[in-house]
């Protein structure tokens, strides 16, 4: 693993950065974007997730087996994600009960 | 069957035969591998026995060659099995247009049965032989599964929804009804027997039960009582949409989802409705959950079914 | 490497096992990540739990959020967002050896995770007062689906702040040894480790946040 | 005493002595011991209520238990023997004391981490079979809800907390093996010369880390539905209970992998032994590992062919199925050519490789006629199902484990075990083992469902014929546990290398010393160079067994 010690200026910009995402969220939640709320919301969750994982947690330098390893825990949770809504979301196209 | 010794399942719906035909190939499939890996693996274990402690065997590392043979041929093989089992499935789930209806309802530990004409029974199901039947299925309490061997035929019972099997009857006799699904103390005890009859013998076994009326007219008599007519006018002059074709129709609801309105659709509506409200109104309409039992669910269901879209298509009323 | 044996005098904190302070501690940083990877599995079950229901009952969704005191989430989240910048100044310091700032910001860590703590207990204690924690005594009137909303409120924050909780204990575990010297340039992997941890949990409230406080309340 | 035995330091086993010394052991090699114990006494336990299932099976009318006794006793069964005995069995015993070794470590990553998953398990299992006391658990190891959730009058919330806390014992396994195979590998091995054993554990670790948790999770919402009133799956609250079989699936199906992959592994030291050659295919059976873990997530539907999801969502998890069948179908094609032009020695392990193909076969092709949707919709349910996983899990994966025992005992006992008696029990056991679970495949077939307590009358004889099956079954299972506690205490000594097999484990002496290696080695061959092995000295007559033998 790279020994080299991040700032706290950069420490500092994510922290800020993250707070500025917070507000933004808080802020879009209140307007009626109809059928784009969720995914807003989302993709801002995502990118303040990620940037704690990649600064706060050292990802960005870190070997690429972390990096697998931190990826794959979010690609799992996706299998589990899409595979059961493909049943949630396509339950009653037949318009046969509960097939 | 005269052997004492059953070894295989009485075979007495339209889908049996076709059940047993895959079977018997994907059987066939696994004895040929079963028999030749078990085969080649004895044979070498003979004919390659040590000659000497401490020999080793020759210096085969693998062959690409191979490796993608046996892949490529099991692949085929259990593609096929996917095809057919997938087909055979849509056969089994798709009940024919022209199916009559009955409803079951499994509650710890006993099917109840409710015949469209309104006759009822418990643990036993009457049936006519070469008629499609339907039936749907719901429960009380916890998950049930109902199974006829005879026909092939299982589908699990779930609280909460409804769910639908069918078949049709080929042979005269009488075949088990089981529980599949585990569901407590006497879930073996959860059985009973389909009996399928000539069509006329059905028709008298069915005049001769004691009826309190139709699915359908204590459908409808619920439909009074439970004041849905209140809102529910035939016109649409209620506070709900007129009920008259809903089934079957796709209904545009208020959040920009198009909903094809089965019978779990219906269910919903009446258990939960405001978990999907119908475009242009409110969600005013109360729950029923806990008023109405599954029984009278049915037969609600089975009324709201019946109901005609207005003959003229009502004007829509501005207020 | 001739046979991997610890070339000069093996560093104090070198377990037998491992030939090198390096190896250790990429060890147990992958360790940590490996665990990170369970933990986001445990609380996917409840996601996808919430993400089922939430398609199901889009109404009550939006209901129950309304329920919710969105300011009081949104605190927490900067007060989450804020320990976590602690923590990350806290491996820095350790990195470098700094005690001081180790102290400091292992200090600020754990008051700020106890600060998370309080706020959510008097979130919780409304909750309560409103009849709205499932059971016998959810308020009747409510729609359907809602009870499943809070069952789910419950247990995602109630799983969130144990985890809160067992951050805390670690990070005081950590504190103590930093003000025994236990840490220095060469090994700091438990700090490094025992942040990674507080940074998972703080990422997990970053997506409850929204989806449990904010979704739908644009609606109101 | 004979010169093979002169040179022996003191082993594992001896230094440092007593209880304490056990118990907080740090040694990968006694906590495997610790593992073994234990699962021998689980699988004892789970045995005891497979017997009295069968006992009562025997009639068809349920007489000699009561119906709540006889649910309550499947049900521990079921969850005795997979999150108790087969789970842990290979991997935490086998894995935990060879994959270090294998790898040239001195110990697992985390040692204490190590021990700690054995305390977890003990706990979470002790805590589990406390409802035996508490009012028992008839839910079926399943666990399905609502029934579990609200319908049970047993003590579910108390399992529900054991299975929970048991899952951190297999996370931690896992994670440890994970961690360890990467970063603790011996200069020279790279991943392609590590046994493929080692290969099938790291696939099994991923389900470990991946699919554990959620299980964790899917328990804890039950729990937490009975014990705090909350409701997730409840229906009458608008729950959905299909929702809890996604879960449980999600986990439990990739954990049927956790039951085989490690007895995989077994089955590929073995196989290669017996032939005395390299193994054929090697980076095929060592990446059909992986593609099974990983392709294994995707498929847990085919469990809920008939519980009312989407006849899409069916057809999806049904093709799936039908592909994760294929690496399998890889992995024993490249068994079988290993043996080909192969110098089969005939000891012990040979029978147990055959008796594990035989049965794994049938067990593996069975499954493929539950994942034929229109088939599944009969064979759901009933015994077809019972009998094709006790064909995988118990004629697979515990032959397997027995296989890897029996390979492997020399080696951690440092003892010999009767030849010819493991011949007999090898045989034993794969009788009747199929007298036991063959006719259970007609009973199915022909509609007999599972979880009953009575039957209907013309299903007796086949009923019978598997009591008798299992009585001969039982009876082998016996003879093993007495021949190997036999050989602890009598057992001719064994030498390091008794089956001439390649690998680092058998260049140190039996037993190995506490930190495995006086200096880590460098690895310069591919695994399984029979080329340049040595002879087994079993087969040697001057053997010193007979000498030790005192
Ligand atoms: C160790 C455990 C284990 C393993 C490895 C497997 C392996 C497989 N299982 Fe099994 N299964 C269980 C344990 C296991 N199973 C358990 C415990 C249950 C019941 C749970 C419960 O309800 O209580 C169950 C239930 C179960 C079901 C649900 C049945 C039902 O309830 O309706 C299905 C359905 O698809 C299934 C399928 C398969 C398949 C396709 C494989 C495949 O992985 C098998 C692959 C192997 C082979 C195919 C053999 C080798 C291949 C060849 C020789 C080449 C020829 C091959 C082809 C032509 C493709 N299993
Ligand atoms: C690793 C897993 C494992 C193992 C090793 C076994 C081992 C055995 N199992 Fe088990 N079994 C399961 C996992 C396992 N099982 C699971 C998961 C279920 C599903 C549970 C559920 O539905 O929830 C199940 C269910 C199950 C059933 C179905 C119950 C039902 O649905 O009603 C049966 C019935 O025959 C059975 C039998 C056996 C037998 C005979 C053995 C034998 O291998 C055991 C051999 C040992 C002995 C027989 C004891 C020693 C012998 C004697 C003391 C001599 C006297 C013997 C007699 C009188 C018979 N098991
Ligand atoms: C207080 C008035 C009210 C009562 C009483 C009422 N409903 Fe409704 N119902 C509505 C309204 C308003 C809607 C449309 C909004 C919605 O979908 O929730 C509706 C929708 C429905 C629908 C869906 C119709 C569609 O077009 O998709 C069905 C089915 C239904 N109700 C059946 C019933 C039944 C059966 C009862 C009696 C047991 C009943 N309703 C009682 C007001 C009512
Ligand atoms: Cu009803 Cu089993
Ligand atoms: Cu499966």
């Amino acid at each position: 693993m790279s020994h080299q010690v991040p700032s706290i200026r950069m420490y500092v910009s994510v922290f800020l950065a993250l707070l500025l995402f917070t507000a933004t969220t808080v802020w879009v939640a209140g307007l009626d974007l109809g059928a784009l709320n969720t995914p807003v919301a989302l993709g801002i969750a995502i990118t303040k997730g990620s940037l704690v994982i990649l600064f706060f947690m050292g990802v960005r330098h870190n070997t690429p087996l972390t990096k697998t390893v931190a990826i794959s825990g979010f690609l799992w949770l996706l299998i589990l994600f899409s595979l059961g809504m493909n049943d949630y979301l396509t339950r009653g196209w037949l318009g046969i009960a509960g097939r | 069957m005269s052997s004492s010794l059953p070894l295989f399942p009485l075979s007495a719906s339209t889908v049996s035969g076709e059940v047993d035909t895959l079977f018997f190939f994907i059987l066939g499939v696994s004895a040929f591998f079963a028999i030749l890996v078990s085969a080649l693996m004895l044979y070498f274990t003979f004919k390659y026995r040590s000659k000497k402690a401490g020999d080793a065997g020759a210096d085969i590392h693998g062959s690409l060659t191979l490796e993608l043979i046996w892949t490529g041929i099991p692949f085929i093989l259990a593609m096929v099995m996917f095809v057919w089992g997938a087909q055979l499935f849509f056969t089994m789930a798709k009940p024919p247009a022209d199916a009559m209806d009955i409803f079951v309802v499994g509650k710890q530990w006993m099917w109840k049965v409710q015949h469209p004409e309104g006759v009822r029974e418990i643990n036993e199901m009457h049936v006519p032989i070469n008629r499609p039947v339907r039936l749907t299925l719901g429960s009380e309490d916890v998950i049930h599964d109902f199974f006829i061997p005879a026909f092939r035929v299982k589908m699990d019972v779930v609280p909460g929804r409804l769910t639908t099997m069918w078949f049709t009857a080929t042979t005269v006799g009488e075949y088990h009804i089981f529980c599949g699904q585990y569901c407590g103390t006497r879930h073996s005890g959860m059985i009973g027997t389909v009996v399928a009859m000539m069509p006329d013998d059905y028709e008298a076994w069915l005049a001769g039960g004691r009826t309190t009326g139709s699915a359908v007219q204590n459908g409808e008599r619920l439909f009074t009582d439970l004041s849905c007519i209140t809102c529910h006018k035939a016109d649409s002059s209620g506070r709900g949409p007129t009920l008259g074709g809903v089934f079957g129709s796709t209904v545009q609801l208020n959040d920009g989802r198009r909903i094809l309105a089965d019978e779990n659709y219906l269910r919903e509506s009446i258990m939960t409705p405001q978990a999907k409200v119908v475009q242009g109104f409110q969600p005013i309409m109360p729950t029923f959950q806990g008023l109405v039992s599954e029984e009278n669910l049915m037969q609600l269901i089975a009324y709201v079914k019946t109901l005609k879209p207005a003959e003229t298509a009502p004007v829509p009323v501005k207020k | 490497m001739s046979n991997a044996a610890p070339t000069a005098k093996p560093h104090p904190k070198l377990q037998p096992h491992f030939h090198s302070m390096e190896q250790q501690l990429e060890a147990s940083t992958l360790g940590m990540w490996v665990f990170l990877v369970t933990e986001v599995m445990f609380f996917g079950g409840m996601f996808m739990a919430y993400l089922v229901y939430r398609n199901m009952y889009p109404h009550a969704w939006v209901e129950a959020s309304h329920e919710l005191n969105w300011q009081l989430g949104g605190l927490n989240t900067m007060v989450l967002i804020m320990s976590s910048l602690t923590m990350a100044l806290a491996v820095r310091a350790a990195m470098l050896g700094q005690k001081r700032g180790q102290l400091v910001n292992l200090s600020l860590t754990i008051l700020l995770g106890c600060v998370f703590l309080v706020v959510k207990f008097f979130e919780y204690k409304a909750k309560f007062e409103h009849h709205l924690v499932p059971g016998p005594h959810f308020d009747p009137t409510l729609e359907q689906g809602m009870q499943i909303f809070f069952s789910l409120y419950f247990m995602l924050t109630g799983v969130h702040a144990a985890h809160m909780i067992i951050g805390i204990v670690m990070m005081t575990i950590i504190l103590t040894m930093a003000a025994r010297d236990s840490f220095n340039a060469e090994y700091y992997t438990p700090v490094e480790v025992a942040g990674l941890y507080w940074h998972f949990v703080d990422i997990v409230w970053i997506f409850l946040f929204p989806l449990l406080y904010l979704l739908g309340r644009h609606g109101a | 005493m004979n010169d093979a035995t002169v040179h022996q330091e003191p082993s594992y086993l001896g230094a440092p002595y007593g209880l304490a010394a056990w118990l907080l052991t740090k040694d990968h090699k006694r906590i495997a011991i610790l593992y073994l114990i234990s699962i021998t006494i689980f699988f004892a336990i789970g045995a005891g209520f497979a017997a009295t299932i069968r006992a009562e099976l025997v009639t068809p009318q349920g007489d000699l238990v009561t119906a709540d006794l006889y649910n309550k006793l499947f049900t521990l069964h079921g969850v005795v023997m997979i999150f108790f005995f087969l789970i842990p069995s290979i991997p935490a015993v086998l894995g935990n004391f060879f994959i270090p070794i294998m790898i040239g470590a001195k110990d697992l990553a985390f040692p204490r981490i190590n021990l700690l998953s054995w305390y977890i398990y003990v706990i979470g299992a002790v805590i589990t079979l406390s409802v035996v006391i508490s009012g028992g658990l008839d839910t079926g190891w399943t666990f399905y809800a609502p029934f579990s959730s609200i319908s049970s009058n047993t003590d579910v919330t108390t399992a529900a907390v054991g299975v929970f806390i048991t899952g951190f014992s297999s996370i931690l396994t896992g994670f440890n093996f994970i961690v360890t195979v990467h970063r603790m590998r011996a200069p020279g091995m790279t991943w392609f010369r590590l046994p493929l054993f080692v290969w099938a554990n790291y696939a099994t670790s991923l389900i470990f880390i991946l699919g554990t948790p959620v299980v964790a999770i899917t328990v804890l919402l039950v729990a937490a539905e009975r014990g705090l009133h909350l409701g997730i799956f409840d229906p009458r609250i608008g729950g959905d209970p299909v929702l809890f079989q996604h879960l449980f699936w999600f986990y439990s199906h990739p954990a049927v992998y956790i039951m085989i992959l490690p007895g995989m592994g077994v089955i590929s030291e073995l196989v290669a032994n017996v032939s005395r050659k390299q193994i054929f295919g090697y980076s095929f059976v060592a990446f059909s590992s992986i593609a099974i873990a990983i392709i294994g997530f995707l498929v847990w539907g085919h469990h809920m062919f008939v519980s009312s999801q989407s006849i899409y969502a069916g057809l999806v998890f049904s093709i799936i199925t039908m592909l994760v069948a294929v690496p399998s179908a890889v992995k024993t094609f490249n068994w079988t050519a290993t043996m080909y032009r192969g110098s089969i020695t005939w000891d012990s392990p040979l029978f147990w490789v055959l008796g594990f193909m035989g049965l794994f076969l049938v067990g593996g092709l069975t499954g493929l006629f539950l994942g034929t949707m229109g088939l599944d919709v009969h064979l759901h349910d009933t015994y077809f199902v019972v009998a094709h996983f006790h064909y995988i899990m118990v004629g697979g994966g515990v032959t397997a484990f027995l296989g890897g025992l029996h390979f492997y005992w020399p080696k951690m006992t440092g003892r010999m075990y009767s030849e010819p008696l493991a011949k007999v029990s090898a045989m034993l056991v794969f009788f009747g083992f199929n007298l036991t679970f063959f006719p259970q495949f007609i009973l199915g077939y022909m509609g007999m469902p599972r979880r009953y307590h009575a039957y209907p009358p013309e299903f007796q004889v086949l009923n019978v014929m598997s009591t008798g099956g299992a009585m001969v079954l039982g009876t082998g299972y016996f003879l093993i546990l007495i021949y190997l506690l036999y050989s602890l205490f009598k057992g001719p000594k064994a030498p390091a290398n008794p089956w001439g097999a390649t690998g680092l484990e058998w260049q140190l002496q039996s037993p190995p010393i506490t930190h495995n290696f006086h200096e880590i080695p460098v690895v310069t061959e591919e695994a399984y160079d029979y080329l340049h092995a040595p002879a087994p000295q079993l087969a040697i007559p001057a053997s010193p067994r007979e000498v030790t033998h005192e």
